[in-house]
């Protein structure tokens, strides 16, 4: 049985799934090939991680310090393990040094393997440390404390954090600009955005965030998931725009559609 | 005019140190003190005062203590003035952590309230602390379907099959109102998500100022019934509640602090501009 | 005491601050893993010992996270990260819809325009309806910013960057609270008592400190 | 089995679980019972991860004590880290175990959560520059509501924080509210790539 007030939910779902997979599939089949605009925050990590290696300084990399579990923290871990893989093949093809730190011990096995993978992938898996992904401590503020230590003592030369971050942005964002180092912030916690975009070199803003992964790919089956993503937002804004049409004109029916 | 310039430049560039030994000070003298600035009521703490005035004695109203040790002092003296309030309306208080730390933090705030709680006389019958559910998101979800068989223990290892305060009260459905300590995640959203959508119930944020932005558009759209912003929102509930405290001693300092800051973002500037215009006539 | 030591950090890193990180590591760590076990017990274990045997196996499967130690079996801790994936994003996506989706469009086209109480109250919607769908735009991905949707994008950007700045304010606020709440703390007896001798050994050490960088750099 | 263990398996358990839980939220069906006790397993895994965390810790600080690194330091994190967890084992309302929570713990807490304050504050200085005009865009809008928030403008006229209070109302949840229904679209897509495996970045990068 449907439960009450989840049919709009589950409608709009179905019709987000529907055009998802839909562009997926016709990527897929070649029937087109997804073109995406330039996210220029996404071509410095090469920029960052090169600058790091002539100075011959380490990077840091935060892949948020959330978790698994939970709602909208989970999708962001996953696109800052992403970003992860990424960066951690490009530190292994120039030889820079890369360090890791994790808040959420079940988000370790998990980044260890992303960056072993990553080392293997350019061909250099002895190069592979067990010891660069660092769990440093639970809790938010201990989180920081540990890790403003590390930035200190390693004399970072960049620092990437991406995924769900809280009060650590600002922070970690502060030192590291001490510290002369270039950054690149992302997340999509609303309340840590303002920092990201003023403290950052770089930044990665809400929705960004998970396209990240895709753009960084430059597979075209991923790419066509953002296309996708591109398509739902028309309907939301198609939603908004008839809606707020319907409600000047006094038709109640797609309000009570949405409350369905 | 040229030693002037250079005075301009070397403001824009002062050492960060120096920027912490001004803020220090500035909200260190109100602190010892007090101004006594006046203090005037925002219409989201009207809105929540006015829910829990309206709630009838022995309603059900449930208190999630989701967050840290750092977010007390903002939100720990919305925790004594809520639970004051509730106290003296003589509601049920059900208090639950989906944050480790946040059952402890209950344990303590209910200990400043009632003194300590587990020997305390009504302890079962009018308010209990169930202690930490873990798992974020999915333990909000397991609590909203059974509250007993998400908390088959209260805190201090009692069972709450057969408690008092808990009768009637199954899913998340028969909450007269959930009150969410709201830090970081899971927070407002996640509540909002497994809670408030599914189960309809009211919800009202006691929110650190840093959350409030995020979930401004959730009392906006009608989902939330109240909220209290940071330390600012304690120090105006403990004025309708009439209990001035802590809260409203601190807002001085807010006030000083804040002007120190932007005194600091102009410093930053005048310096910013000297130093361009010094630059282009070099060139 | 541990206060100050902290803020000794601001100056710069430190050994006594080293120390005292280490030390609160540990704590943080310790306390999480206390917490870790009381949860197990009450929700699995207890239950297990009850007779409900199933609820073992969320034990086993989490036990599983012991092969991260392993070099040749490492593979294994994937099973309960994917069964922690798989159940997040399940939850995830259906539960985002309606609150961050459909509800916050619902608020959006709610808002009375025609039949606003005052002229202001209705420039001020359409201006928050413009600014959501601007906003939307600025995130589109598989359009160059140029031309009309250019435009569009950089309203969004506007009212992106706008939002960002009054968050920003907003959250100073925040943070001076913490600020005030550890002061209020400070002042209070007897931490006020200690207050000056550690005023005097930051001050010393800063001179000492200071004096050593200029030899040094002599 | 190898590749069936090592790529195979992990993805239809994250597909099996996440569509269940997906059909349970919208639907009520016989198998909901089961769901919330799925839920609740979900809770009880993680917190085995713990152990990783604690392993690697503790690995990784005997090292440095063997190799004399700042020994000092890691012997009292692993000291400290073991005695509360043998202080705490038997039951975290243990009063030791509370005293030691409350007067050692939480005041570290909010020490660091506090370090904020200072940080914040000279980031505003370093940042808040009028470089561009979004920069000043953004300058000018947190200082309207740093100003209009504080309770002091209200001493010189109540408008400001009228002006403040504007600036939360409108532009904040106009910004804010696109942001949010961005975010949500971006949850969906990088949900459905992971749970139909086109994201398998999380289960180890693309090479096997």
């Amino acid at each position: 049985m449907l439960r009450s007030g989840a049919g709009s939910s589950f409608v709009f779902l179905t019709i987000f799934c529907v055009i998802l997979v839909a562009v997926v599939l016709l990527v897929r089949r070649g029937v087109f090939t997804p073109k995406i605009r330039r996210v220029s925050q996404l071509d410095a990590i090469a920029e960052l991680v090169g600058r790091a290696t002539e100075m011959g300084k380490p990077i840091h990399f935060m892949p948020g310090s959330g978790g698994l579990t939970g709602g909208d923290i989970a999708p962001q871990t996953i696109a800052g393990l992403s970003i992860l893989g990424y960066t951690s093949e490009l530190c292994a093809k120039y030889g820079s040094k890369m360090f890791v730190t994790i808040r959420v011990a079940e988000t370790q096995a998990l980044a260890r393997d992303i960056v072993q993978q990553a080392y293997l992938a350019a061909g250099k898996p002895d190069a592979f440390d067990p010891n660069q992904i660092i769990y440093v401590a639970p809790t938010s503020q201990s989180y920081t404390a540990g890790v403003l230590g590390l930035m200190n003592r390693e004399k970072i030369a960049a620092n990437i954090m991406v995924g769900a971050i809280w009060a650590e942005s600002i922070m970690f964002a502060e030192e590291a600009a001490t510290l002369g180092a270039m950054q690149l912030g992302g997340t999509a916690h609303t309340h840590q955005l303002p920092f990201m975009l003023a403290c950052c070199d770089y930044s990665l803003i809400g929705e960004e965030l998970f396209a990240a992964g895709a753009y960084v790919s430059k597979d075209p089956v991923q790419l066509a998931a953002v296309v996708g993503q591109d398509m739902c937002k028309l309907v939301a804004i198609a939603l908004i725009i008839i809606g707020v049409l319907a409600t000047i004109m006094g038709s109640p029916s797609l309000l009570n559609l949405l409350k369905w | 005019m040229s030693e002037q310039g250079s005075f301009l430049t070397r403001l824009g560039k002062m050492d960060r140190r120096f920027m912490y030994v001004v803020i220090l000070i500035a909200v260190s003298i109100p602190l010892l003190r007090p101004l006594a600035l006046p203090l005037s009521v925002s219409p989201e703490t009207r809105l929540f005062y006015d829910y829990v005035q309206s709630l009838p004695s022995g309603a059900s109203v449930g208190l999630t203590f989701d967050c840290q040790p750092g977010a007390l002092p903002e939100l720990y003296p919305q925790m004594l003035a809520i639970l004051q309030h509730l106290k003296a309306r003589q509601t049920r208080m059900i208090c639950v952590a989906f944050f480790a730390e946040g059952a402890m933090i209950a344990h303590n705030a209910l200990t400043d309230v009632f003194g300590p709680p587990n020997s305390h006389p009504n302890y079962g019958k009018t308010f209990v602390n169930l202690g930490f559910i873990a798992g974020g998101e999915t333990g909000m979800a397991a609590f909203a379907k059974s509250v007993k068989g998400a908390a088959p223990q209260d805190y201090y290892g009692n069972p709450t099959a057969k408690m008092e305060v808990l009768s009637g009260v199954d899913t998340a459905k028969d909450f007269a109102l959930i009150i969410e300590f709201a830090y970081g995640t899971p927070g407002i959203p996640e509540i909002m998500r497994q809670m408030q959508s599914p189960y309809q119930v009211k919800i009202a944020a006691a929110a650190t100022a840093l959350i409030a932005t995020q979930i401004m558009p959730y009392l906006k759209s009608g989902q939330m019934v109240g909220m209290l912003t940071g330390l600012r929102g304690a120090a105006e509930y403990e004025n309708l509640i009439g209990k001035p405290g802590e809260a409203v001693a601190g807002m001085d300092a807010q006030s000083v602090a804040h002007v120190a800051i932007i005194l600091a973002i102009l410093v930053g500037n005048v310096g910013y501009y000297s130093e361009r215009r010094k630059q282009k006539r070099s060139m | 005491m541990f206060t100050l030591i902290v803020f000794s950090f601001l100056y710069r890193d430190n050994r006594i601050y080293k120390l005292v990180e280490h030390i609160y590591l540990g704590f943080a760590i310790g306390v999480s893993a206390v917490m870790a076990r009381a949860s197990v017990t009450s929700i699995a274990w207890n239950q297990a010992m009850r007779g409900a045997w199933i609820w073992l196996l969320p034990i086993v499967v989490g036990l599983l996270f012991c092969f991260y130690f392993s070099k040749k079996h490492f593979w294994v801790s994937r099973i309960p990260v994917a069964f922690l994936v798989g159940g997040a994003t399940g939850l995830a996506i259906s539960g985002v819809v309606k609150a961050q989706i459909l509800d916050q469009i619902r608020g959006t086209i709610t808002l009375p325009i025609l039949t606003a109480p005052n002229p202001v109250t209705a420039i001020n919607n359409v201006l928050i309806i413009l600014g959501v769908a601007s906003t939307l735009l600025f995130f589109f991905f598989s359009r160059e910013r140029k031309g009309i949707m250019g435009q569009a994008m950089l309203l969004g950007r506007i009212f992106v960057v706008v939002a960002l700045g009054a968050a920003f304010g907003f959250i100073v606020m925040a943070r001076m609270s913490l600020l005030i709440g550890r002061l209020q703390f400070l002042f209070k007896a007897p931490s006020l008592y200690l207050l000056p001798i550690a005023l005097v050994a930051l001050l010393v050490w800063i001179t000492w400190d200071r004096r050593k960088a200029r030899v040094s750099k002599a | 089995m190898s590749m069936f263990g090592k790529r195979t398996l992990p993805f239809a358990i994250t597909f099996v679980f996440g569509f269940f839980m997906v059909i349970d939220f919208f639907f009520s069906t016989p198998a909901s019972a089961i769901a919330s006790n799925v839920n609740t397993s979900f809770v009880v895994v993680a917190n085995f991860a713990v152990i990783t965390a604690v392993g690697t810790v503790t690995l990784m600080h005997i090292r440095r004590i063997q190799k004399k690194q700042e020994w000092y330091n890691s012997l009292a994190l692993l000291v400290v880290l073991y005695l509360t967890i043998a202080i705490g084992w038997s039951s975290p309302s243990d009063p030791t175990y509370l005293w030691w929570f409350n007067n050692l713990f939480v005041p570290l807490e909010t020490t660091v959560f506090c370090l904020l304050a200072f940080y914040i504050s000279s980031a505003s200085y370093r940042v808040f520059r009028a470089r561009s005009k979004e920069a000043a865009l953004l300058l000018v809008s947190a200082v309207l509501v740093m100003w209009g928030r504080a309770p002091i403008s209200a001493v010189i006229s109540e408008g400001f924080a009228a002006i403040a209070d504007w600036m939360m109302a409108v532009p904040n949840t106009a910004g804010m509210r696109g942001i949010v229904i961005g975010i949500g679209i971006g949850v969906i897509s990088i949900g459905i790539r992971t749970l139909l495996g086109i994201e398998r970045g999380y289960l180890g990068g693309k090479v096997e």
